[in-house]
């Protein structure tokens, strides 16, 4: 399987945010953008994610299931978490595996193991702290198997020991075939991490 | 003109009629004057249009 | 298809454990119908003939209240995205939240209409008739108020605004929903061809809605 | 009708592809189109005041008619001009339609407002009350509140592109509720009024009637189209403008970068 983005250019209202972006992610491999605020970074997840339009160029998952859009064979982590504060993690973990699993076996147990969830399972979401809600977040990655990860600054108030947990599952989705988009200031100290720099005067120059 | 007992009425009508074209006139024509004159404004402290072009296309709104 | 059921089914069970909205909307059609009186005077003749167009207007503002709820809190916490990545259309997405609005306060508003009726002098052989003209008519009023709601979303104070986008749509379930209810007390129309046409109403809108919500989100979140 | 109106216009703003183009043509075409209005409704005036005959049932009053009915018209015409600029907005992308669907609006407000202004003087004297639930009368404010709805959805979203295209949405769902509204008017109307109500233009119209009010349709449409021609120039000036701002702002900030990479 190969994520393949060529001459992608992407408009925000009238400026020009990417402008012919060309790269791709095979199979077990991991992709890491990297710049400064306003090179693009979320821009291009977004468009991947089939959040923005793109003003020209191509998004393809060579090697996916046809049947599907590349978004629906996504998960995208945004900045925002996606929980509602009156359901309990487990009841928010489940309903985003079956909305976005749509039959396939869900593996919620798993998920919470993963993430080191399983003492707050039962808990309401509101109650949580910034750290904890953005594991539950991210523990949608495992509920779901899909095989893109398009992640946008997951290890926003995540501590040390959290981003490790993120680190493995990231490790593990590699090792099985999966691909990884990720945006980041933190290192997730992986072993195969290839960079993209993304600069605001390579886009603003092109 | 004797426009007969409901004279008032008559005027009335095309006295609001032409009130609202012409403040419709008038400020479509102000405005397009107010525009032009910023426009050369602009073009006067050396804004031009492909000095636009080369930084940010303008959602195609204005070539497409 | 399971998957319009889950998200269904969630918003449901977000309206009952966060409750809140309903009995908001509940509350405030109560208010609106006992205002009605107190500025009309309790001449019950009088308050009998006008109670369908009472009941009507004020459960049209009661759920004007309860409509930025049906997007916002979705796209506040990030979930619209997610959902819109999901194998679901976003046209049954919508669909499937539009729906959720109707069975949560739609309905609950259909139902308290037959109670306020009573504060109204509204004769009771009307009764089952006003019950059935709701439950018919207010299918339209959530799905076309998810259009407003979705081009509102982002909108600061987008409320006043929805109400001014949404409300000229009502007029034809008004018209024909208080028209269902005046043949069945007498009036001078023909149930069946009221209700008939308010059915059709809420399908069209039941189409153009969903399809129109979508769009307007798509172009928000982009 | 009025679809068949709307047809030159629409494939002359396909022709007018480019805006730049468009801005030639149409500064060509504007000060013959206002003439051409100027002199028709001028001409029209001087039927109606000094030519045309009172009508024998509603007397000097019918002088009304002439502005009333073209004003009608262009309210509606505004509405199903914003309808396919809309669609061709959504369905070919193509941002000169947003530029006549924003023109359009405040001019369709502006002649529904006439309308409902004059059709009240009207029924003043004819009915013996400034306001009848008449179902053409109750129509036409509900498609002032169409237009309002759609200036304040423009106004409150400040992206303008997010603007046009929600604005666009909401135009097409407007048109789709529109017949039924207007069905449901006039059933409500039946409903409720004996038919006694007095047609205010019916077939019974006088021929000598007949000429002035079409002089006058024809140049207050074309004054129509002249005002939605210069608004549509405006509006392509007013983003014109914004964009030279813009590439303003942008070298103000590379000059700065340079400088402090230097």
């Amino acid at each position: 399987m190969r994520l393949a983005i060529e001459h992608l250019v992407v408009d925000r209202g009238a400026r020009r945010i990417v402008d012919g972006l060309s790269f791709a992610v095979v199979a077990g491999d991991a992709l890491v953008l990297v710049g400064p605020n306003g090179a693009g970074k979320t821009t291009v997840i977004r468009t991947v994610a089939g959040l923005i339009g793109a003003a020209g160029g191509t998004i393809a998952l060579e090697g996916g299931d046809a049947d599907k859009e590349l978004p629906a064979q996504a998960h995208y982590i945004g900045h925002l978490n996606a929980l509602k504060p009156s359901l309990t993690v487990e009841e928010n973990l489940r309903f985003w595996a079956d909305y976005l699993g749509a039959g396939a076996a869900a593996s919620i147990d798993e998920a919470l193991a993963a993430f080191d969830l399983e003492p707050l399972a039962s808990i309401p979401a509101g109650y949580l702290s910034a750290g904890q809600k953005r594991r539950a977040c991210l523990a949608r990655l495992i509920a779901t198997p899909r095989p893109l990860w398009l992640l946008d600054e997951p290890t926003v108030s995540l501590d040390a020991a959290s981003v490790r947990l993120l680190a493995e599952c990231v490790a593990q989705h590699l090792a099985g075939g999966g691909l990884v988009l990720a945006a980041t200031h933190i290192p997730l100290g992986l072993a195969r991490e290839r960079r993209l720099e993304l600069s605001a005067a390579r886009s603003a120059a092109a | 003109m004797d426009l007969g007992p409901h004279a008032a009425f008559i005027w009335a009508s095309y006295a609001i009629y032409s009130v609202v074209v012409a403040g419709v006139i008038g400020w479509l024509v102000w405005d397009g004057a107010r525009l032009k004159a910023r426009l050369l404004e602009l073009e006067a402290k050396g804004v031009s249009r492909r000095s636009r072009s080369m930084s940010a296309k303008p959602a195609a709104k204005e070539e497409s | 298809m399971s998957a319009f059921w889950t998200l269904l089914k969630r918003d449901l069970l977000l309206q009952v454990r966060e409750g809140g909205a309903v009995g908001t909307a509940l509350g405030f059609y109560l208010v609106v119908v006992t205002m009605m009186p107190l500025g009309l005077g309790p001449d019950l003749n009088l308050l009998s003939r006008i109670a369908p167009g009472v009941l009507w207007i004020a459960l049209l503002l009661s759920a004007l209240l309860s409509l930025p709820r049906i997007f916002e809190a979705d796209d506040e916490d990030g979930s619209l995205e997610v959902i819109a990545t999901g194998d679901l259309p976003l046209e049954l997405a919508t669909a499937a939240k539009a729906l959720a609005h109707w069975i949560s306060t739609g309905i609950p508003l259909a139902l308290l209409a037959p109670v306020l009726g009573l504060l109204l002098n509204l004769e009771l052989s009307a009764y089952p008739v006003l019950v059935a003209t709701m439950l018919a008519g207010t299918p339209a009023i959530s799905f076309l108020g998810a259009v407003g709601a979705a081009l509102t979303l982002r909108v600061r104070r987008g409320g006043l605004l929805l109400a001014l986008l949404v409300l000229p749509l009502y007029i034809p379930t008004l018209i024909f929903g208080i028209a269902a209810i005046s043949a069945a007390t007498g009036g001078p129309s023909g149930f069946q061809a009221s209700f008939l046409i308010l059915s059709a109403i809420s399908l069209f809108s039941l189409v153009i809605g969903p399809v129109a919500a979508a769009a307007a989100i798509r172009f928000q979140t982009q | 009708m009025t679809k068949a109106a709307m047809n030159p216009q629409q494939s002359l703003t396909q022709r007018l592809a480019n805006p730049t183009r468009f801005m030639e043509l149409s500064g060509r075409v504007l000060p013959w189109l206002a003439a051409a209005a100027a002199l028709l409704i001028a001409y029209a005036l001087y039927l109606v005041f000094f030519v045309a005959p009172d009508d024998y049932q509603q007397g000097q009053t019918v002088k009304i008619m002439f502005i009333h009915v073209p004003a009608a018209w262009l309210g509606m015409l505004g509405y199903a001009l914003i309808a396919v600029s809309s669609f061709g907005y959504l369905v070919f992308r193509h941002p000169l339609a947003d530029v006549s669907a924003k023109a359009a609006a405040p001019l369709g407000a502006a002649f529904t407002f006439l309308a409902l202004a004059t059709g009240s003087l009207w029924g003043k004297p004819m009915w013996g009350t400034y306001w009848v639930w008449d179902a053409r009368l109750t129509s036409m404010l509900i498609l002032l509140f169409l237009y309002f709805g759609l200036m304040a959805l423009r106004s409150a979203i400040e992206d303008d592109a997010l603007a046009g295209k929600l604005c666009a949405v909401l135009g097409l769902v407007g048109v789709s509720i529109l017949p039924i509204i207007k069905f449901s008017v006039d059933w409500w109307n039946t409903l409720h009024q004996p038919a006694s109500v007095i047609r205010l233009d019916g077939p019974t119209i006088h021929p000598d009637l007949l000429w002035p009010l079409l002089y006058s349709a024809v140049g207050f449409s074309l004054l129509f189209f002249a005002l939605h021609t210069k608004g549509m120039r405006n509006e392509i000036l007013r983003r014109r403008l914004r964009s030279l701002t813009m590439a303003e702002v942008d070298r103000a900030r590379t000059v700065s970068a340079t400088a402090a990479a230097e």
